[in-house]
């Protein structure tokens, strides 16, 4: 799966979809440079194979990762969101992802606390040699949003 | 430091004289206060540069306003009169006591003077002459700088009001509430209420920790916040604004206050602030020294959601 | 027609005749703990009790947001559609005399030269209900800027209080047509009206004065302006509930490939409302947005569209977070020499 | 349906690079009707859209003389300056327009014209210079001075080298200090310094002037000084402007409002406005 640039013009993610027995989520992964994507990476060589529906973007770092990307992603209309990057100890830039845990636990209690499906938003730890927990994963958090259905709640605040 | 004990009736003397000393000594070149406005009918926030100004200054249950906001940098007109002095309640202290540790502020640069205060209103026009539990807010009733915490000098008697053990007020008793609530029944209430906003901006603007001179709302390449008041909009804006707040806020509660379409502000910002307590042990506004902690980490800190 | 009497509870009939005719029925009614004009269903959403609406009934005709075209980039061209507005038929029940006499301000703002089809649609489907002031508070003004508790300006059809209804008069050709369309729940009878509430007008504030002083330059240059708008901290509070404001953004919303283009309100008093690219802002301090404001309540609008730019509500006042109060401001301009 | 806010739909027809991020569309309209009636005069403006990203308000910067299409010169500041930027030649992108005021040109016939301009402020001087020149023989003698931060930031290089040669046209280039290059021909100095030095005559003459706020409010004086009456001095304003219409509420100077009164002004009137630009 190629991976797409940083939102400058809000790459739109989804056209208008609705409920249907065959819906496929999208599913949005910010992920470190040097851990996850290498692990997804080491997926793809491999040729392990896993759902196709989720779309990669890459950040240098989870430390990166403003909460706002995770809200651009539902306005564009992801169906789930995906937040991985290196075990914490391992970062390529020594603390960027303590820095992101600390900011990931704030966000995610205010998104649950503002009533956002803690299903439809998963974050993770995945090594560059974790491709096999990279598929796991990807395969979880797909047929989870999937069971789910579209998200409709954010996708219907229009204006 | 310096302790000017006064009974509450006679606080307001006691305030009028320092002021007056402080002007007139050049020690400050202007006093941030409350006053009357001019029918005598609402507390508003006085500039006194002139010490025989100093007698209109006062001091009562309705003074709401949380001056702090005067500090920053945003009041470019206040900073160029000179070195200021503030009127503050505990609660104000703690936005002074944050700007000075975001190093907006520095410690010599303001002189506090701190008022020993019995709590105040939730808003001016619920005050009917007397201050009663139902019309205070609740960070009053949990108040542990009733006596300011940090102060060049601090007026009045220590008050004997003991913050209870377990929390209490309506904010906390809806938070649980909330709690209780499944992620649907949440998200019906917070759209309903976020769908109210009009980005009047007022909370951003009252509050002294959102002191950006360009907000993250102005800032459009890209437009990482719509700016339409749409519910999708008013989400995005509502949610950073928390978020940016997280391990800041001091629950002053000045944004609720001036939300003219009352949004439960008051709400968010709390369910951080327990957030930031239960996490990372850190209480916003008692220590200048202390790092906020979205700035810093801990190898330790616990969670239960990153797989 | 003279003599017409509503009966409080056939409000709800008139209701259920507005919305059975499509119409939207505009009244004040109690949303978040406080009264702001909103739809009403029935008569039991509407407010009886109440001094002024918190929100400005603007909205309904200068809607906060709106679209105005929509496009879809494709490969090599673009697709672009104007929206045409769909004025609903709206009833404004229960607005004060002072806020329906910025009606005039709206429309010749609107109107000048080009016309904002969103906003005249919308207007000219619009039947303003006013009731006059039986009650008020220290925030009111009216009777300073030149209107009253039942002053006719905007008004289509005036209603004052009586006991168990209200006495009708409709004032306009919209006004008499609206009651002429709901006949059935009028009555004819002249029932003795309650007195209404006149705000005390405000010693020593002299619009004539004020304007005369806007006029002249050196008033830019007046030390007093910084130290009356010091307070100001620059939200758009006052601008959003005052029914005469109009300031609006045009922005661009969506995606690469497809978006909608919307009006959205604006305020004078927002530090990037008139940032040039190159930096350079002709009002780059609050005190000049603040002067920028009072100018144009007093001195622009009068002048340019002659109508009133302030019409008394006091809605600023009551929301300011610090309370900064215009009239205090207007006494200070028209005290001055 | 009338919507006033609705923009043409114009194609990008040529693109000229004028000075680091300054660049020159050329933009012809879709509508072939519209195009044969499409009338302007010089010195009105035009609101420019780049779709998803907004509008931006510019001169035309074309003479009305040259008709078949419309300039636009801007430079890549923000969203829709980025956005115009980032468009290529067959692009579409939105105008609305002519609005506001012109330069009245037909009250000059015969008078001398002075030209003075800075950085970006000579696009809407430029529609003004190629107007004259192209009914060169209406008008007396014409002095262009114009100047910017540094040489490379000069806009329509190759055009003030045309003006330069024509022989008919007084140029005098400057540069700010520290902005020239070895080989700079022009003068240094900053444009009010430079049009008082170059002296031109206020005896049957007006002067147009356009640059940044504070050059305009400098240029006034000098002129003054040279002895130009206030009445004879033109420049044009340009406010941060949305609706261009005279709605928006944001161009407004004291109780002008730049978009529907302007943005063409003799310095007379400037003098008069409040102090708000």
């Amino acid at each position: 799966m190629e991976p797409i640039t940083i939102m400058e013009h809000n790459i739109p993610i989804t056209d208008n979809q609705q409920p249907t027995t065959a819906f496929e989520p999208k599913i949005m992964a910010f992920v470190c440079n040097w851990c996850t994507y290498a692990g997804a990476d080491l997926a793809g060589t491999s040729r392990m194979e896993y759902r196709p529906n989720v779309r990669i973007i890459k950040l240098p770092c989870t430390g990166r990762i403003d909460p706002l990307f995770i809200i651009k992603a539902f306005e564009n209309g992801a169906d789930g969101v995906l937040v991985s990057g290196c075990h914490p100890g391992d970062c390529h830039y020594t603390t960027g992802n303590f820095h992101a845990r600390r900011r990931w636990i704030g966000f995610k209690n205010l998104l649950e606390f503002i009533g956002i499906d803690m299903r439809r938003l998963h974050f993770s730890w995945v090594s560059a040699s974790e491709a096999i927990k990279w598929v796991d994963l990807i395969n979880k958090v797909t047929d989870e949003v999937k069971r789910l259905g579209p998200f409709m709640e954010y996708k219907g605040l229009k204006g | 430091m310096e302790r000017l004990g006064a009974a509450q009736d006679n606080m307001e003397n006691v305030l009028r004289k320092k002021a007056k000393d402080l002007l007139s000594s050049g020690e400050v070149k202007v006093v941030i206060g409350y006053g009357f406005n001019r029918r005598g009918t609402h507390i508003t926030p006085v500039f006194i540069t002139k010490p025989e100004d100093a007698d209109k200054l006062v001091f009562n249950p309705r003074c709401v306003n949380n001056l702090s906001v005067y500090l920053t940098r945003k009041f470019k007109d206040i900073r160029a009169i000179g070195r200021p002095a503030i009127v503050a309640k505990g609660c104000d202290i703690k936005n002074v006591v944050v700007l000075i540790a975001e190093a907006q502020l520095k410690r010599e640069d303001v002189y506090i003077i701190g008022m020993a205060c019995s709590g105040i209103v939730y808003r001016q026009e619920l005050w009917k002459g007397e201050l009663k539990p139902e019309i205070m807010p609740t960070k009053c009733a949990n108040c542990d700088v009733r006596y300011p915490h940090l102060y060049d000098c601090v007026l009045g008697d220590k008050p004997a009001f003991v913050p209870p053990d377990k929390p209490v007020g309506m904010v906390f008793d809806k938070i649980a509430a909330l709690d209780e609530m499944d992620s649907a029944g949440r998200w019906a209430f917070w759209i309903k209420e976020f769908s109210r906003c009009i980005k009047c901006y007022a909370c951003r603007q009252v509050c002294s920790l959102c002191y950006c001179e360009r907000c993250i709302t102005e800032k459009n390449m890209p437009q990482w916040i719509e700016t339409s008041a749409h519910p999708r909009g008013n989400l995005s804006w509502n949610l950073t604004r928390a978020m940016h707040l997280a391990g800041r806020c001091t629950f002053c509660g000045e944004c609720e206050r001036s939300c003219p379409v009352n949004i439960p502000l008051n709400l968010v910002n709390k369910k951080l602030i327990q957030v930031t307590e239960e996490s990372f042990g850190f209480r916003s506004g008692y220590d200048e020294k202390a790092h906020p902690p979205m700035i810093v980490f801990s190898p330790d800190d616990k969670e239960n959601f990153i797989k | 027609m003279a003599d017409i009497f509503l009966k409080t509870e056939y409000l709800d009939r008139l209701i259920g005749s507005v919305r059975q005719a499509g119409g939207r029925f505009i009244a004040p009614c109690t949303d978040a703990r406080q009264t702001v004009f909103k739809e009403a269903h029935a008569a039991k959403d509407v407010v009886a009790d109440y001094i002024l609406a918190h929100n400005s009934y603007k909205e309904f005709l200068f809607p906060q947001t709106e679209v105005i075209s929509t496009h879809k980039v494709k490969k090599d061209s673009v697709e672009l559609k104007g929206i045409e507005c769909a004025a609903q038929g709206t009833v404004i029940f229960g607005a004060r005399p002072c806020e329906a006499a910025s009606l005039s301000a709206l429309r010749a703002v609107f109107t000048w030269d080009s016309i904002d089809e969103f906003y005249t649609k919308r207007e000219d489907n619009t039947v303003v209900i006013a009731v006059a002031c039986t009650r008020g508070d220290d925030a009111c003004f009216c009777t300073t800027v030149g209107l009253s508790p039942d002053s006719t300006a905007g008004v289509d059809v005036m209603f004052k209080e009586a006991e168990h209804g209200w006495a009708v008069m409709p004032l306009t050709g919209k006004g008499r047509a609206f009651v002429e369309k709901h006949k059935d729940v009028f009555e004819k009878a002249a029932p003795a009206v309650k007195p209404l509430f006149y705000p005390e007008k405000i010693k020593g504030v002299d619009i004539e004065k004020i304007k005369e002083r806007l006029s002249k330059k050196e008033h830019y240059e007046d030390p007093v302006w910084p130290e009356l708008a010091r307070k100001c901290i620059g939200c758009g509070a006052c601008t959003f509930t005052c029914p005469t404001c109009h300031c609006f953004d045009i922005i661009d919303e969506g995606t690469a490939y497809e978006g909608e283009r919307r009006k959205n309100w604006d305020a004078c008093q927002f530090d990037h409302f008139t940032l040039h690219a190159s930096g350079h802002n002709p009002r780059d301090t609050q005190y000049k947005r603040w002067r920028n404001r009072f100018m144009c309540k007093f001195k622009f609008y009068p002048d340019k569209f002659s109508s009133k730019g302030c019409v008394g509500c006091g809605r600023c006042i009551r929301v300011c977070p610090v309370r900064l109060d215009i009239t205090e401001v207007m006494e200070e301009m028209s005290l001055r020499p | 349906m009338n919507n006033i806010y609705l923009p043409h739909l114009v194609t990008i027809e040529g693109i000229y690079e004028e000075a680091p991020d300054v660049r020159t569309l050329s933009l012809a309209f879709k509508d072939k009707a519209l195009a044969d009636s499409f009338v302007f005069k010089t010195g009105q403006f035009g609101l420019y859209s780049a779709f998803g990203l907004g509008e931006s308000t510019f001169c035309i910067a074309s003479p009305p003389t040259r008709s078949g299409s419309i300039q636009c010169t801007f430079r890549k500041s923000g969203r829709v300056t980025g956005g115009l930027a980032g468009l290529s030649i067959g692009d579409t992108m939105g105008f609305r327009g002519p609005y506001g005021n012109w330069f009245p040109l037909d009250e000059w016939k015969g008078k001398d014209i002075v030209f003075i301009a800075g950085g970006i402020g000579l696009p809407p001087v430029r529609s003004v210079i190629w107007n004259v020149l192209d009914r060169r023989e209406e008008f007396g003698k014409l002095t262009v001075v114009y100047g910017a931060k540094t040489v490379n930031d000069l806009v329509y290089k190759t055009e003030l080298a045309q003006w330069d040669e024509r022989g008919d046209v007084t140029l005098v280039q400057t540069v700010d200090p520290g902005g020239e290059t070895p080989d700079w021909k022009g003068k240094i100095g900053f444009v009010p310094t430079v049009l008082e030095e170059a002296g031109p005559s206020p005896a049957n003459a007006v002067a147009v002037t356009c640059g940044p706020p504070i050059m305009i409010k400098f240029v006034i004086k000098a002129l003054g000084k040279l002895g130009f009456a206030d009445e004879s001095i033109y420049t044009t304003l340009e406010n941060k402007m949305k609706c261009g219409v005279g709605k928006c509420g944001r161009c407004n100077v004291g109780d002008i409002y730049i978009c529907k009164e302007g943005p063409v002004y003799s310095a007379a009137e400037v003098k008069k406005m409040y102090d708000d630009f």
